[in-house]
């Protein structure tokens, strides 16, 4: 399965945020998306999603040798196509508890293989599973937030910004789990603000974004030794 | 005041209380999960009453089956109400400021008053009779129907936390209220959520109108005085919040009781003065959390 | 050197985490401080605590202004704003029903406490008009004066934001990510804007920025923060090569 | 830099309120005395309206209780010709002091909130007026109100001018206080009050002074009303005239200054219209505001200022 | 009580007499004073009817327009239905009889529910629509309301057909303004006759009305009236509710707590019938040993409670009202037979009691115009309409009336009946049974007294 964006532009409060963004996610790719706070980073992954609907532009999704114009798709459609998001920030449901969070994303009562499978890639979540979304710690919630997005058993996963603000150890966690879930044939899309180190180990690819460009499309460490990437993305 | 009495009027706030509870939970959940303030919901409890009239007094009768009959209908018939109101009439002014929402639904309501004169013509419809007999209470006398109007709200009570305790669309919905957005993302169909949440809230009003009209009539009119009543008590409770309906329900109904016992002056003023000071106090009411306006 | 703006050991935490954490430094007359450090570093919380949003658990900031050293700690912003610390935000804080000229006209009214009168505010003031069209010159905005602010592009919005903060002839400057959401070309006009409010008007600034590209160019001097604390400090030459901040920024090694 | 600025809106709402009140005045010439008073009815809804949008096309605040200051003006002018036996001069004088001390008090308490909340407050408060006009009988007559209120100047088409006077008076305040600082003020606090905040202005304060001035310009139409009719009841503070009043101003539109004013008068005469076709004409009502809200969403007035902005600015 | 209403019907039959000299009435009808047989009076016509083709050079071509106003919508719309219908019915019957001096009538209307326009609309009627007499208004407050526009600012005749506050006609002589029907007092003065003589035993009376003049002057004319009959009795704290209140429960059990041997009640319409049926659920009729109600004599108050909630034992269930349709009895008095059967014909109901007052309006206007035709050969100018409507005798379905000059207030007889399931009378609705005539002479107060205070 891909997802080929072609082109779009969107805005969010009358802003451009996305000014012609074109790139392909595939399901059997990591690909790490690289820009600053507020490069379009999340507006695209929302874009995708149906969540915003570009002004120009189109997406597809390739599936099964079928080509899918998602553009003007509903979110839950574009969803069951078999697209899991990890939203920034996470958004837990906050009164629901961990197995009710994977329930109201799958549909129904998770079918016990399922949860299964989730509790053997994140084991941490099957001591929690009665506890509410709000009492959770950070990474928690991003195991969580992963989790809740995979008992779809989506062929690509979105994930924003899923490194940022934990501890390094849950950082080194929640790598690992990623790694799994790639290990599962599962295509990983992965923002990141800019720190290269931590996302080289989850990334086969990059793409580096400034004010709503594409300014870098290769390989991970290409991205620190294009210029015009390194002065846009960093400044350093 | 003897025991008997008290008992008695008890039972009246109760049945009062239940007739609340049931118009304010939908009212509330609507709000509580779309965020929409619906005008027309107490047109849609005045729709709930006619049409209880019409299968109990014009094609069935008065028997126990002809009001079981129109508590169904109208639950069915408002659900249908609900999810046309919000399809058609209230989708495509998400978008828009939130003052246009409240007017479409100030439009419904009064184009409602007229719809059910055209259909009912204007006069009280009033039931005949009431089915299931009476209980005495010392020289009291109480109808065997109130009970069943207080021991049928406590049970859609009952299935509505259950409904939101432990179904998935139940728990769909809570998800929605929090985050429709993400909601969609995670391939939750929320714009058929929406629709059984509205449909959901109007079945209740419906219900809530079938089960009162037996004891107070059915008359055009009846959804404005119900409409704004449903909002002190949802603002005293809590908007969004089943249990704070529940409990404003049970504040307005004894407020009421107690001012007609001890001071009838009041009695109509009094259930603002408790919505003020809960507004100054404690605005998002005794079981709100804070209301998020969304747009 | 007039150091017009100075903060002691500033402390803001909520709950466990520790948002500021002991920070201090001094802004001189005329100068152009830059803050940066990635999400979460604690940047827009300072920024909050300098501009009055957010009171500190701990710690002082003064004012150095007119002559007078004043312990500025806990104001709420209206008071700053009179004393002379204006603020430009990130997301654009401006009237968007109001025309261009009436935005900038409600800032220079609300400066001077004119609003008791029953002359038209459009046109009858005739003081604060000639100050107002300054500002929009100064600005660049002078073309788009008659458009409701909710017509202008993003860019032209931040410039509006920043032209509010102008109109309460601030003696410092407070910006928030004035370059975010802009295009590449529309970032060089806030730079070259940055750079004529120090020189021209002789604004000392505080900017906010995620675009280190930005903060190089403009700022005399950088804080880099992390975590809550400062991590490096200094001239923007020197920060550029400063281990650390790469480390930090690109998760090189140290 | 010193460009001329371009013609001001307010000068040209100006004219325009000038140049509707001469219309109105010579209308009672052409038309019956009926008509002449449907007009008056008219005129001092469009007031309401006016009143009500200070508040919220100018500082933005929805408030669905505005019918407590028509009905308050009302009835204490009544009680005042009837019950106290005062003058006409006297009893607006008293009138305009209650419902200065009501505004206050009323805004006071709302404005502890906005939005949704404080529009709940306001419908609570005009609710518990309702109850106590209705509750407190040795005044105000109860359930059935009051009646055989004295009109001043006698006849309908006297006191049509009369009332003209009185809105040309309150239009041209409220156009003063509006196109002033003041007024700007008003509209910072309604598009951003943070920022107004910010900027030097005590929002606050601006919100209850915007209360006060809006009750007051209600209240003045609802004064003015009650001996036109020769009564007041109950109703005149019930809450689906607070939303009636919306209504008028949202019909005309709410971003133009004579847009409530003209509402008003458009809404007296559908519903004239509408009542004469059918019995069932407040179905009539109903439809017609529902295609408002999908198709005129800034309403007749300010669908007109709308075009005409856009015309300007494509010739410039 | 025959033996009392024999005498009374003397009595009235006396005041009618008064009123014969000189008499037109515009319908020539036998009227028989009496159930079962008794004395016969023949309103007799002194001058030839002038029905028929009779236009003069003074008489105006266009049709005699009548605007009337009644609740035609909201929780008391159907009085005003069931009035413009048997207005319609007069109006056909007499355009068919050639109309009024050859002037067909027509009717235009306003509904008096938009609750806060009742005299704009009047005004329009008048102003606007060319209306030259008004008839109807069901609210008290609206009659009231009415007075300075009628009296001042529109100056043409009002035949007040339903509101029934004695302040209308009896705190000051209107000019332009008539009542046909009865109003409140004599019925409330008769109900105070019919405890103190039927229930001596009776002490502990109470009260709920609704919450305006009306039910405000009801009880109070009630209760004077009974504590001058009757010294003994203790009245109990009279309990008030807001018109249209749906939920009695709790009024009703606080009432019981009271433990009243009467229960004097000025409900009406809709809100009557919630009361009625929710007292019978809540036992109430079982503990007391009458309940007194003015306006429960009205057919549609008596459909909405139905024969199924007539306790068969327990408390009398006393209603009046201004007409009722089954008397004066059919065999006896054909109009009142010829007007239910034409009502039945064209509604599918039986006449309440707004129909036969509305309908007997047009009959009293046109009376009155051909008295003065007669006497100044002449289309009457609206003073001389006024003077010729003063002390005129009209037959309506209810038997004659004779509006008093003094103030302009219809008189007959006040009945008071039992309530009975109609079933077994072959009505689909409960029927006042025995009824109680009491005659106007008797219990009418003089011209412009009132035990009601009138500011």
């Amino acid at each position: 399965m891909k997802i080929l964006v072609k082109s779009i532009w969107t805005k969010l409060g009358g802003i451009d945020v996305l000014r012609g963004v074109t790139l392909e996610i595939s399901s059997t790719s990591s690909i790490a998306l690289i820009g600053r706070n507020g490069a379009g980073k999340t507006t695209l992954l929302r874009t995708i999603l149906g969540i915003l609907k570009p002004y120009r532009g189109s997406i597809v999704v390739e599936k099964g040798g079928e080509q899918i114009q998602t553009t003007r798709m509903k979110p839950y459609k574009i969803a069951r196509l078999g697209i899991g998001y990890v939203p920034q920030g996470r958004m837990i449901f906050p009164d629901l508890t961990v197995e009710e969070n994977l329930e109201v994303a799958y549909g129904s009562p998770v079918p016990s293989d399922v949860l299964e499978w989730i509790y053997t890639i994140i084991p941490d979540l099957k001591k929690l599973r009665k506890r509410l979304g709000m009492y959770l710690s950070g990474g928690e919630q991003q195991m969580l937030a992963i989790a809740r997005a995979l008992v779809r058993r989506p062929k690509i996963l979105l994930l924003d910004e899923p490194l940022e603000g934990l501890a390094p150890r849950i950082v080194k966690t929640i790598t690992k789990t990623l790694r799994d879930i790639r290990e599962e044939g599962v295509g990983l899309f992965i923002t990141e603000p800019g720190n290269i180190k931590r996302i080289k180990p989850l990334a086969e690819k990059a793409y580096g974004i400034d004010r709503g460009e594409i300014v870098y499309s290769g390989n991970v460490d290409g991205i620190l030794q294009d210029p015009v990437a390194r002065r846009r993305i960093w400044g350093l | 005041m003897s025991i008997d009495y008290a008992l008695v009027q008890a039972i009246n706030t109760l049945f009062y209380a239940s007739i609340l509870f049931l118009i304010a939970s939908g009212l509330s959940l609507i709000y509580g999960i779309m965020r929409i303030l619906n005008l027309a919901h107490g047109s849609f409890y005045m729709l709930g009453a006619y049409i209880s009239y019409t299968a109990a007094m014009l094609w069935i009768g008065p028997t126990p089956a002809g009001f079981v009959a129109g508590f169904v209908l109208s639950l069915a018939f408002l659900a249908a109400v609900g999810a046309l109101t919000e399809r058609i009439l209230i989708r495509p002014l998400y978008s828009k400021p939130s003052e246009l929402q409240l007017l479409l639904t100030f439009a419904l309501m009064i184009a409602l008053d007229d719809v059910v004169k055209m259909i009912w013509g204007p006069e009280y419809k009033s039931f005949t009779k009431l089915p299931w007999g009476y209980m005495s209470i010392g020289h009291y006398s109480v109808p065997i129907y109130m009970l069943v109007v207080i021991a049928s709200s406590t049970i859609i009570g009952l299935l509505l936390w259950w409904f939101f305790a432990k179904t998935t669309i139940g728990k769909q919905m809570r998800a929605a209220a929090y985050n429709p957005e993400i909601a969609a993302a995670l391939g939750m169909n929320t714009d058929l959520l929406f629709v059984s949440a509205f449909a959901l809230g109007s079945a209740l009003s419906g219900f809530a109108g079938a089960m009162a009209s037996p004891i107070l009539t059915a008359y055009p009119g009846m959804g404005t005085d119900a409409i704004v009543l449903s909002f002190a008590v949802i603002v005293i409770g809590g908007m969004g919040s089943i249990l704070g309906s529940v409990v404003g329900a049970l504040i307005a109904a004894i407020a009421r009781t107690v001012m007609v016992i001890v001071y009838p002056l009041l009695e109509v003023a009094l259930i603002y003065i408790v919505m003020i000071i809960v507004l100054l106090v404690k605005p998002t009411g005794l079981f709100g959390k804070e209301i998020v306006e969304r747009r | 050197m007039n150091r017009v703006l100075e903060a002691y050991e500033l402390r803001k935490y909520f709950g466990s985490v520790r948002a500021v954490d002991g920070v201090s430094f001094t802004l001189n007359e005329g100068e152009v401080l830059g803050i940066v450090g990635p999400n979460g570093a604690g940047k827009t919380t300072l920024l909050n605590i300098i501009s009055g949003v957010i009171r500190p658990d701990s710690g002082k900031i003064y004012a150095n202004i007119d002559g007078k050293k004043i312990d500025i700690t806990g104001w709420p912003p209206p008071r700053l704003a009179r004393l002379g610390i204006a603020r430009a935000f990130q997301v654009p804080n401006v009237f968007t029903g109001l025309s261009v000229i009436d935005n900038v006209r409600a800032a220079i009214i609300g400066r001077r406490r004119q609003y008791y009168t029953l002359k038209s505010y459009d046109g009858g003031l005739e003081t604060v008009d000639e100050e107002a069209w300054s500002i929009l010159g100064f600005i660049g905005l002078t073309d788009k004066y008659a458009l409701p602010a909710q017509e202008l592009s993003h860019g032209e919005r931040k410039l509006l934001d920043i032209a509010l903060a102008l109109a309460l002839k601030p003696t410092i400057l407070l910006l928030d990510e004035p370059t975010a959401g802009l295009s590449a070309t529309e970032k060089d006009l806030i730079v070259d804007l940055v750079k004529r409010m120090k020189k021209e008007a002789g604004k000392s600034i505080i900017i906010v920025e995620h675009d280190l590209d930005v903060v190089f160019q403009v700022s005399d001097e950088v804080i880099v923060m992390y975590e809550g604390r400062i991590l490096a400090k200094g001239h923007p030459d020197i920060i550029k090569t400063d281990p650390k901040v790469r480390s930090l920024y690109l998760g090189e090694e140290k | 830099m010193q460009r001329r600025i371009r013609v001001s809106t307010w000068i040209i709402d100006l004219y325009s309120v000038i140049g509707v009140i001469a219309l109105l005045s010579v209308l009672p010439l052409f038309i019956s005395s009926y008509y002449t008073r449907l007009v008056a009815v008219g005129i001092l809804y469009g007031i309401a309206a006016t009143g009500f949008n200070i508040l919220f096309g100018y500082t933005g605040l929805l408030s669905f209780g505005h019918a407590m200051f028509w009905g308050l003006g009302g009835y204490i002018i009544a009680i005042g010709l009837i019950k106290l036996g005062l003058s006409f001069p006297l009893s607006v004088l008293l009138s305009l002091t209650i419902l200065v001390l009501v505004a206050l008090g009323a805004g006071y308490i709302s404005l502890r909130h906005t939005e949704i909340y404080f529009a709940m407050l306001t419908l609570a408060l005009s609710q518990l007026a309702y109850a106590i006009m209705l509750k407190w009988r040795s005044l105000t007559g109860g359930d059935e109100g009051l009646y055989g209120i004295p009109r001043p100047l006698g006849t309908i088409t006297h006191y049509y001018y009369l009332i003209l006077l009185v809105s040309l008076i309150t239009l041209i305040v409220v156009w003063l206080v509006l196109r002033s600082p003041i007024g700007l003020a008003f509209q910072t606090i309604r598009d951003n009050p943070g920022r107004a905040e910010t900027i030097g202005y005590n929002v606050r304060r601006l919100r209850l002074l915007s209360f006060l001035i809006s009750g007051i310009v209600t209240g003045i139409a609802g004064i003015m009303y009650v001996p036109l009719e020769g009564a007041i009841t109950p109703e005149a503070l019930y809450w689906t005239f607070s939303a009636e009043i919306v209504f008028m101003a949202l019909l005309g539109g709410t971003r133009a200054f004579l847009g409530p004013f003209i509402g008003g008068i458009v809404y007296v005469f559908i519903r004239d219209y509408a009542m004469d076709i059918t019995e069932y004409w407040l179905f009539v009502m109903g439809v017609i505001l529902a295609i408002l809200v999908y198709i005129l969403p800034d309403g007749v007035v300010g669908t007109i200022y709308a075009r005409i902005a856009r015309l300007q600015r494509l010739k410039r | 009580m025959s033996e009392k209403n024999n005498i009374s019907r003397r009595e009235f039959v006396k005041i009618v007499g008064a009123g014969i000299a000189g008499l037109v009435v515009g319908i020539g009808a036998g009227y028989v004073a009496g159930r079962g047989g008794g004395k016969t009076v023949t309103v007799t016509k002194t001058v030839s009817p002038t029905s028929g083709k009779q236009t003069g050079p003074s008489i105006p071509s266009k049709p005699l327009k009548i605007g009337y106003m009644y609740f035609m919508s909201g929780p008391f719309g159907t009085y005003g239905k069931m009035a413009s219908a048997a207005l319609e019915i007069a109006r056909d019957e007499i355009n068919s009889m050639g109309g009024v001096l050859g002037r067909k009538i027509e009717l235009i209307s306003k509904d008096e529910a938009d609750r806060q326009h009742v005299i704009d609309n009047i005004v329009k009627m008048v102003k606007d629509e060319g209306a030259e007499i008004l008839v109807g208004i069901d609210s008290s407050g609206d009659s009231l309301k009415l007075i300075k526009t009628i009296e001042q600012e529109l100056q043409v005749p009002l035949i007040v057909t339903h509101a029934a506050t004695p302040k209308l006609t009896e705190c000051g002589k209107r000019k332009f303004i008539f009542r046909i029907s009865m109003y409140e007092e004599p019925i409330d003065l008769a109900a105070a006759k019919l405890v103190a003589e039927n229930y001596p035993n009776a002490k502990r009376i109470a009260n709920i009305g609704p919450d305006y003049a009306y039910g405000w002057d009801s009880w109070a004319v009630f209760s004077k009236k009974l504590k001058e009959l009757k010294p003994d009795v203790e009245l109990l704290e009279p309990i008030y509710v807001k018109l249209g209140t749906t939920d009695y429960t709790s009024y009703i059990d606080k009432m019981i707590s009271m433990k009243p041997d009467i229960v004097f009640s000025s409900l009406w319409g809709g809100d009557a019938a919630t009361f009625f049926k929710q007292a019978v659920a809540k036992g109430l009729f079982k503990i007391i040993k009458a309940y007194i109600n003015p306006m429960l004599g009205a057919t549609d108050t008596l459909k909405a409670i139905g024969d199924s909630n007539v306790p068969s034992s327990g408390a009398d269930i006393w209603g009046s009202g201004r007409y009722w349709f089954l008397y004066p009895p059919h065999d006896v008095y054909t109009l009142n037979k010829r007007f239910v059967e034409k009502y039945r014909a064209k509604t599918g109901e039986y006449p309440p009691y707004v129909a036969g007052t509305s309908y007997t309006a047009l009959y009293a206007i046109k009376a009155a115009i051909e008295k003065a035709y007669a006497e100044l050969g002449k289309w009457p100018d609206v003073d001389e309409f006024v003077k010729a409507m003063e002390g005129i005798v009209v037959a309506g379905p209810m038997g004659p009336i004779y509006v008093r000059p003094e103030d302009h207030q219809g008189m007959y007889y006040v009945y008071w009946g039992k309530l009975v399931k109609g079933g077994p009378r072959g009505f689909p609705f409960p029927i006042l049974g025995d009824l109680a005539i009491y005659d106007a002479g008797e219990i009418f107060p003089p011209p412009l007294k009132t035990l009601v205070k009138c500011s």
